[in-house]
């Protein structure tokens, strides 16, 4: 039997799922174990990954979140999926994955480098309770549908309209970006080139973030994070807060918290008024197979991908979870189920309806930056600097441009002489 | 004790006193927490009489943090690091202090200098070197070119490995070396009249005789007082064991569990379950500390830089 | 003084210093040669390789105002902490000197704070000062917002600072009761027979003579205070809100292993590094030439 | 007039009695010496009178003050220490200048004084030094001047030169002396050397755990000890002294079966345990064959240099004799020894306290051996 | 027999000489104590001899073997160190028995040796305790113990009692030796006490400097001190030593133009600078207006009990006489001495040796004032 490890970056509940699949694949067959490693999050599991590898003691398998895959890209420490389950005899239909996560995960030629496994997008959460108290009805689909939502739970006395995470930098920037159709970078968000520059300090997203500090200022937008220990998402199951944003992956999450007697509902995120919607960006993560394991461990791994990619095994996934499923034959066969028309999983269907608004645009089929999370970070300092010490916003964005650019370029001088596969 | 005013010994209480609150008052805190229940804990103000769930809290925060294994990992490494200090640092100032070779100095330098380089400034590439640790030799191989003759000669690639990473050896063995051990070792061996030492030697007893019957039985109360602090400072190691430990099920330590028990991580914010598991996590080194506290005062005494 | 007893022998001495030898430079010497060499160089996250770009980690780092920043906040950090922690064990420890009754209870209690972990002490610090629990809540809930370490960066290093002097007060009390226990008492008694009262006493001859303590104390944790903060910083702010609670050590810690930037860190350690030699440096100086009377 | 007045002063320790009632009193001027061994509660004596250790019971008085309550800075003393106690920090000008700074005095005024008492005890050129750059006789020069600064009502010293050797040791105590003849202050001087206290007081204080056993001239308590304690403590080497009993057929009986004839011993003393003394200087060698003389086997001899001492046995006690002469003699050979009944001392053997020899007896040589 | 032969032996510590070439012969059984003033070399010798100390040049010899390259448990000497050296934690009887057990001797055999050594210097009911619960002359007695119970060939001493008070350590004396005569063994004994030197030695070792100033029996050293720096050392109150010389006319001419009539003084020593000295305890105390006597005037007196010391000046130098009188006498006053010629001793002033006066001086007092 041969042992091989698989390191996620998920905790809480969707780990407890992860290790939930593991045990069934380990049961499934006798010829390998999986042994299933929680690095608690997704930044934290890169490191870890990075750290293992200089270590020569990586794991067969890495979780590997969208803000990774350039960091991986050029990393020559994988071996695309393709080929690795081309070599053990796999026969992957990958015209089936959802095109969204192809554009993300795949090479430029649209080779998948990595299995897709767990994938998202932002969605926007808010209790219909609180909603229909101060007369609203439905699914708040702009932003001034939902600034006035908030002034009215304000005015009726709830503390927190809408709980806001200065380190949700993915729903309130990225995706608000690709909804809204804005560049994040330049050479269409870093597709062309490795010499790509942010581009976040011009457009809308300025005007954005302008607006979150005036909701903050007003106190519709209440913070809720790991730092003031209440997260978002805690707060909005409690009914602490009435609206909130994160990944349709929480949407198992919420449905099993939400405090007795609370009925919330989820919406597509919102755009402003006059946008033309498109489609938002793939989230989650994929699997990378990463080099330097001996070819038995390598076996093991596409057995497990095959296990994962099994109809019924992705749907269990996305039942228990809220992923979306990521093939569009897997899709088709839970709405024809009609997994999507009852509670609990109501409503996650958006998701793909996010996904697929239009097609892909050079600003909505991913980001490809490297060191993305450092730039991130810049992000959610910057939100985090205009929101607490009023530092005016295209200062605190140019800032964060300069800064994010800095790493870019030397992530550039990194790699000198590497292009994008 | 000159003075009979009392005004100033109300004063002398009266400072204590606050110096006694300001330092209970966090273990207050912790212990009260640690036995609300969650609706209590939520409560703002919150109550500062200790309730009744401290029993069930300890055991959720036990369970949660997974501390029983933890628990053991800490000790483990915990042991192992102050009895490998304490090894080394009685070996090495033994060697420094009572043999008189030319670069006894030059040694003792190199390992105090260590002193000044704490871990967390060289964590980058010491990491690395857990990885391998025989990396420096390997690298001296193959500069001196041995490594090419003996592949030219046997065809044997000569691949010094040896990976700390994930194992006991790994948590232990770079904490082992000790400036200040040594350091205090030496300081307390230079305390050592001469005569005894040849008294010793008159006697007919060599060197190792009298490190052994000699020196060692009169170091007791330095080896305690060094061995509470080195307990309490690898009990509390954070960083290291943060970095070196992928596999956090089978050899994380107590201490990296504090994370995991913060609230916001797990979701509701049951600050009481956190201040349990801080509880348990707080308490074998604050027992060691107050159980040893006589010769643990004494030792850093006899230091004095 | 120096020692006239020795004992000669070629290897023995050898032999004995050998396993400590051999960790300091395998964990020592080597990982800072290391740090050191990547300082000069573009380091690949993945390991595939570098390249050599001589000081330009060193230029970056240092026409980085964030980083200059950072050296700032760290020093406000030291200096802060170490002042609270030092002032609050000196005070405890002239008062605890004095040993009226009961003294010996309050004293072994007065160490403790020693035994505790930073990050233990950081989750407890975290909850007492928990904007929306424990007990600065009550005073949120009277003026909201008053305090708010998880946006405001001011309270968030406040609220480190406090926690890592609390942690302080064992070890800096011990020391400094020591030092006042060696002093003679006949010392004291000359200064009450020269008329001096216990507080002007305290000032005119307990503190002066101290003073070599007083340093030794300083420096120590002057250099506490730049490399031990990580746990403490880690558990109760990972370092923000907006890096206000990042200091040198944090910094490079997150450079390197969260934003792969490992020669950037490395060129980092290197300055953190040399602070703390020169620290260290100035002690001996100090402590052996200024302050020490025989 | 008397400048100190202890009565009844006792000191305990938790359990343990340490002075047991001391009645003393000081008069005004006088150089008082406290003799006594290790541990008998010398220090503690004065230092109660300083003010540095509470009275347990009893009274002190300070001129005519009772200064139980008063804080050492309120009694008008001030104290040399053993180890001088110099504030290393200070230079010697401000150590000797402290006590002025504390109360007060302006920096001029306070200037000159110490410039004068430094002058007074030739430390001048050192006032910028610290005490770490000063030899043993500086230092304690510095702790004089700093006692003296304060022109107190009593001057203390605890063995302030016991850390000093031998010679500066001699040179300090002529210091002393010659101090207080000029500034005429009410000394305490505390010691357990014996060369000291007979060479520098006024009048002795001889203690014992916890008891005065003697006050008196140096003299006094040299030539009329008050008690067997005293008797053997003061005097190098020690007085000879033999347990026994005055038998009454005229025979003074000791040791082993040792009888040496007294005969008009005072009657007085008759079949009392006593014990007869006699300083080994007062023991004379006479020829063999002298008349009423002991016979003696020499133990062992201590060469001097200019004298020797003979260890002798008198049937099962020891005798030491100062000898002078320079003929041959070695261990086993017979000595013999007379001396004067003047010099004989009686204590009993209940309470140590010497006993009165009534007149009458012959004065030479009495003891004969049996 | 020849038990220790030290020939030229040097002592060199990087650049400083310590020992600077000593050559002295010890007898088998002797007994020998190394005298000299703190720092002199005495220790470094002494542990040159015990192999604690490298020999920079020169040889040493027990018995007939060459030691220099021999360990020091290879030279069969025991030594009792100053500070006893006791082991703290081993009990006295695992202390005394620790050479036994490095020796490998069986357990059995060890504990008999332990018990008969500790016997015969009166341990036995201590044979339990830790140094630590032991007195300063129990412990004196544990450290010899420790070097009897290995039979050494040689003992040797380093200020063995340098810690304990001076009644003990007179106690001390006699029991070593009485151990000494016991045992018969060769043993050499460093101290800077003169008295004990005295009365320990059969012979003397002076040392000054790293140089051997005087090899001799106490009482030759006494009475023939063979340089100036003896002579002032040996002996207490030290010597009355006076700078001058003895002019053609008589006179020696010495201090404010003091001048001492000697008619028949040996013509070798005319006209150099010498020092003339004698001894206090040869200075006599005669009446004023005495034939030929000294005038002098009384500096203080110090008391002694059975006697006083004056130190008086003659005309700008310092004479100390010992003065076994009771009469009244203080500074300023005048007094007056003589002494016997055969008392004096003559030193040169260029290398401090002793010079011999030629015989045909006056038997009696013959110093007159000017
Ligand atoms: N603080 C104390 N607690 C208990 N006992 C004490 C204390 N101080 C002194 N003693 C005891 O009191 C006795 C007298 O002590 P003191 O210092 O007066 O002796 P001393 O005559 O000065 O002796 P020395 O010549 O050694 O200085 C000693 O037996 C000592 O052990
Ligand atoms: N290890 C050493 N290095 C340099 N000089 C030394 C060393 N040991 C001793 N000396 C010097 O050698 C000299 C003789 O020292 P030694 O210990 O023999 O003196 P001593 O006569 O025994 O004196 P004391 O009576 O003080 O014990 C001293 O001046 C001392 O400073
Ligand atoms: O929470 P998830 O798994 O949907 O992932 C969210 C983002 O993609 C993280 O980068
Ligand atoms: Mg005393
Ligand atoms: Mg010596």
């Amino acid at each position: 039997q041969t042992k091989f490890e698989f390191w996620y970056g998920l905790s809480g509940d969707l780990s407890d799922r992860i290790q939930d699949m593991c045990k069934d694949f380990n049961a499934s067959q006798a010829d390998y174990e999986i042994v299933c490693v929680s690095q608690d999050n997704y930044e934290a599991n890169l490191q870890n990954t990075i750290a293992a590898f200089r270590a020569n003691k990586q794991p067969t398998i890495a979780q590997i979140s969208d803000g990774g895959t350039v960091d991986l890209m050029l990393s020559g420490a994988y071996l695309p999926v393709r080929q690795l389950m081309e070599e053990n005899g796999y026969d992957i239909n990958w015209e089936d994955y959802f095109s969204g996560v192809a554009s993300y995960f795949a090479t430029s030629t649209g080779e998948l480098l990595a299995m897709p496994f767990n994938n998202s997008t932002a969605m926007f959460y808010y209790n219909t309770d609180a909603l229909k108290a101060v007369g609203f009805e439905g699914a708040p689909e702009t932003w001034e549908q939902v600034e006035k939502i908030a002034r009215d739970l304000k005015a009726a006395g709830y503390d927190c309209p809408v709980a806001f995470d200065p380190t949700g930098q993915w729903q309130w920037w990225e995706q608000f970006s690709a909804i809204h159709n804005q560049p994040i970078a330049s050479n269409g968000n870093g597709y062309g080139g490795l010499d790509a520059e942010v581009l976040f300090n011009q457009g809308k997203f300025v005007d954005q973030l302008g607006w979150f500090k005036k909701m903050y200022d007003e106190g519709l937008f209440v913070v809720k994070s790991k730092a003031t220990g209440d997260t978002a998402n805690d707060a909005f199951v409690n009914a602490r807060c009435q609206m909130s944003s994160s990944s349709v992956a929480d949407h198992g999450f919420i449905g099993k918290q939400a405090v007795e007697g609370m009925h919330w509902d989820v919406a597509m995120l919102p755009v402003w008024e006059g946008t033309e919607r498109q489609n938002s960006l793939v989230g989650g993560a994929a699997l990378w197979t990463l080099k330097g394991k001996s070819a038995e461990e390598y076996k093991g791994a596409a057995a497990f991908y095959a296990f994962i990619a099994k109809p019924e095994q992705a749907e269990w996934w996305s039942t228990v979870t809220g992923y979306i499923p990521v093939t569009n034959s897997g899709y088709d066969a839970m709405v024809a189920k009609g997994f999507y028309s009852e509670a609990p999983y109501k409503g996650r269907e958006l998701a793909l309806k996010s996904l697929t608004f239009t097609p892909p645009s050079e600003y909505t089929r991913g980001v490809r930056l490297g060191n993305f999370g450092a730039v991130r970070k810049e992000i959610q300092d910057a939100m985090s600097a205009v929101l607490f010490n009023n530092v005016p916003v295209q200062q605190a964005l140019d800032d964060a441009a300069t800064r994010s650019n800095e790493v870019l370029r030397k992530f550039e001088a990194t790699y000198a002489g590497k292009t994008l596969p | 004790m000159i003075e009979r005013s009392p005004i100033f010994n109300i004063v002398t209480y009266a400072t204590m006193i606050l110096g006694l609150l300001l330092v209970l008052t966090p273990f207050w805190i912790v212990i009260v927490a640690g036995s609300l229940s969650l609706q209590e804990v939520s409560q703002v103000p919150l109550k500062l009489w200790p309730s009744n769930h401290l029993l069930e809290n300890l055991e959720v925060a036990w369970t949660r943090a997974d501390l029983g294994p933890k628990m053991i990992n800490s000790l483990i490494v915990a042991v192992g690091v102050t009895v490998g200090k304490i090894t080394l640092a009685a070996l090495s100032a033994f060697s420094i202090v009572f043999f008189n070779y030319r670069a006894r100095m030059l040694c003792f330098w190199l390992i105090f200098i260590t002193l000044m380089l704490p871990l967390e400034v060289r964590i980058v590439p010491t990491y690395s070197i857990a990885a391998n640790a025989l990396q420096p030799f390997q690298v001296i191989l193959d500069t001196l070119g041995i490594t090419w003759l003996v592949e030219t000669v046997s065809g044997v690639r000569v691949g010094l490995e040896w990976n700390l990473l994930n194992s006991y050896t790994g948590l232990i063995l770079p904490l082992v070396a000790t400036a200040t051990g040594t350091f205090l070792y030496r300081q307390f061996f230079m305390t050592i009249p001469d005569e005894l030492v040849e008294a010793s030697k008159m006697d007919g007893s060599g060197p190792l005789r009298f490190f052994f019957e000699v020196l060692l039985p009169l170091s007791r109360t330095n080896m305690l007082a060094l061995a509470t602090i080195m307990f309490v400072s690898s009990w509390n190691q954070y960083l290291w064991p943060l970095l070196i430990t992928t596999d956090r099920a089978n050899f994380g330590t107590v201490v990296m569990q504090l994370k995991a028990l913060i609230p916001a991580q797990n979701g509701t914010p049951d600050w009481n379950v956190t201040m349990a598991g801080a509880l348990i996590i707080m308490l074998p080194p604050l027992l060691v500390v107050a159980l040893m506290q006589r010769w643990f005062v004494r030792g850093l005494i006899s230091r004095d830089k | 003084m120096e020692r006239r007893a020795y004992y000669r022998n070629g290897t023995l001495p050898w032999l004995l210093i050998a396993p400590q030898l051999i960790l300091v430079l395998v964990f020592f010497y080597w990982p800072t040669s290391q740090a050191l060499y990547w300082a000069f160089t573009l380091e690949q996250p993945w390991g595939g390789g570098n390249s050599w770009v001589g000081l330009s980690n060193f230029l970056s780092i240092f026409g980085d105002g964030r980083y200059w920043a950072t050296v700032g906040r760290s020093a406000f950090y030291a200096i802060a902490a170490t002042g609270i922690s030092m002032v609050i064990a000196l005070t405890l420890a002239m008062f605890a000197d004095r040993a009226l009754k009961g003294t010996k209870l309050f004293q072994s209690v007065f160490v403790w704070p020693y035994a505790i972990a930073a990050p233990a002490a950081g989750v407890a610090f975290r909850f007492i000062f928990a904007p929306e629990a424990g007990i600065i809540g009550s005073i949120n809930e009277m003026w909201p917002g008053i305090w708010n370490p998880a946006t405001n960066g001011g309270h968030a290093l406040a609220m480190v600072i406090v926690c890592h002097a609390w942690l302080g007060i064992g070890y800096n009390f011990i020391f400094f009761l020591a030092a006042l226990q060696m002093l003679p008492r006949s010392l004291t008694e000359a200064g009450a027979m020269d008329g001096a009262r216990p507080f002007q006493r305290m000032i005119d001859l307990q503190l002066p003579l101290i003073a070599p303590t007083v340093f030794f104390l300083l420096i120590m944790n002057l250099i506490s205070s730049f490399t031990d903060s990580f746990g403490l910083i880690d558990v109760m702010t990972e370092g923000g809100p907006i890096n206000s609670t990042e200091v040198m050590v944090y910094k490079l810690y997150v450079d390197g292993f969260k934003g792969l930037d490992y020669s950037g860190a490395a060129a980092q350690s290197i300055v953190l590094m040399l602070l703390v030699i020169a620290l260290t440096f100035v002690q001996f100086r100090w402590v052996e030439k200024r302050v020490h009377y025989n | 007039m008397t400048a100190i007045t202890l009565s009844s002063v006792k000191k305990r320790y938790q359990k343990t009695d340490v002075v047991h009632g001391v009645d003393v009193e000081i008069e005004s001027g006088e150089f008082v010496v406290i003799l006594g061994p290790s541990g008998c509660g010398k220090s503690t004596l004065l230092r109660m009178i300083a003010g540095l250790e509470e009275i347990t019971s009893g009274t002190i008085a300070i001129g005519d003050t009772v200064v139980n309550n008063l804080e050492p800075r309120e009694r008008g003393c001030a104290m040399v220490f053993q180890n001088y106690a110099l504030y290393p920090h200070m230079s010697v000008a401000q150590n000797i200048g402290y006590a002025l700074k504390v109360a007060g005095m302006p920096r001029a005024e306070r200037d000159a004084k110490v410039l004068k008492v430094a002058k007074s005890v030739s430390l001048e050129p050192y006032l910028d030094r610290k005490p770490g750059e000063l030899s043993g006789g500086q230092r304690q020069r510095v702790a004089m001047a700093r006692a003296m600064v304060r022109e107190p009502k009593v001057f203390l010293f605890d063995e302030p030169f016991s850390n000093l050797d031998a010679k500066l040791r001699v040179a300090m105590r002529a210091e002393v002396r010659s101090l207080h003849r000029g500034l005429g202050v009410t000394s305490v001087f505390v010691t357990h050397d014996q060369t000291e206290a007979m060479t520098l007081a006024d009048r002795l204080i001889i203690m014992n755990a916890g008891v005065v056993e003697q006050v008196g001239k140096p003299s006094e308590v040299y030539n009329r000890p008050a008690s067997l304690f005293v008797a053997d403590f003061i005097g190098s080497p020690a007085m000879n002294l033999v347990r026994g009993f005055f038998a009454d057929d005229g025979y003074f009986r000791h040791g082993k079966g040792g009888m040496i004839h007294l005969p008009t011993i005072a009657p007085n003393l008759l079949s009392k345990e006593v014990s007869v003394g006699v300083r080994p200087e007062n023991v004379r060698r006479v020829p063999a064959g002298t008349k009423g003389a002991i016979n003696a086997v020499v133990d062992y001899i201590e060469e001097l240099g200019a004298s020797r001492l003979i260890y002798a046995d008198v049937d099962g006690s020891r005798i030491v004799a100062v000898d002078s002469a320079n003929d041959a003699l070695g261990t086993g050979m017979p000595v013999h020894f007379a001396f004067d009944t003047a010099d004989l001392h009686v204590f009993s053997n209940d309470d140590g306290r010497r006993l009165d020899i009534a007149t009458g007896l012959a004065a030479t040589a009495a003891l004969i051996n049996a």
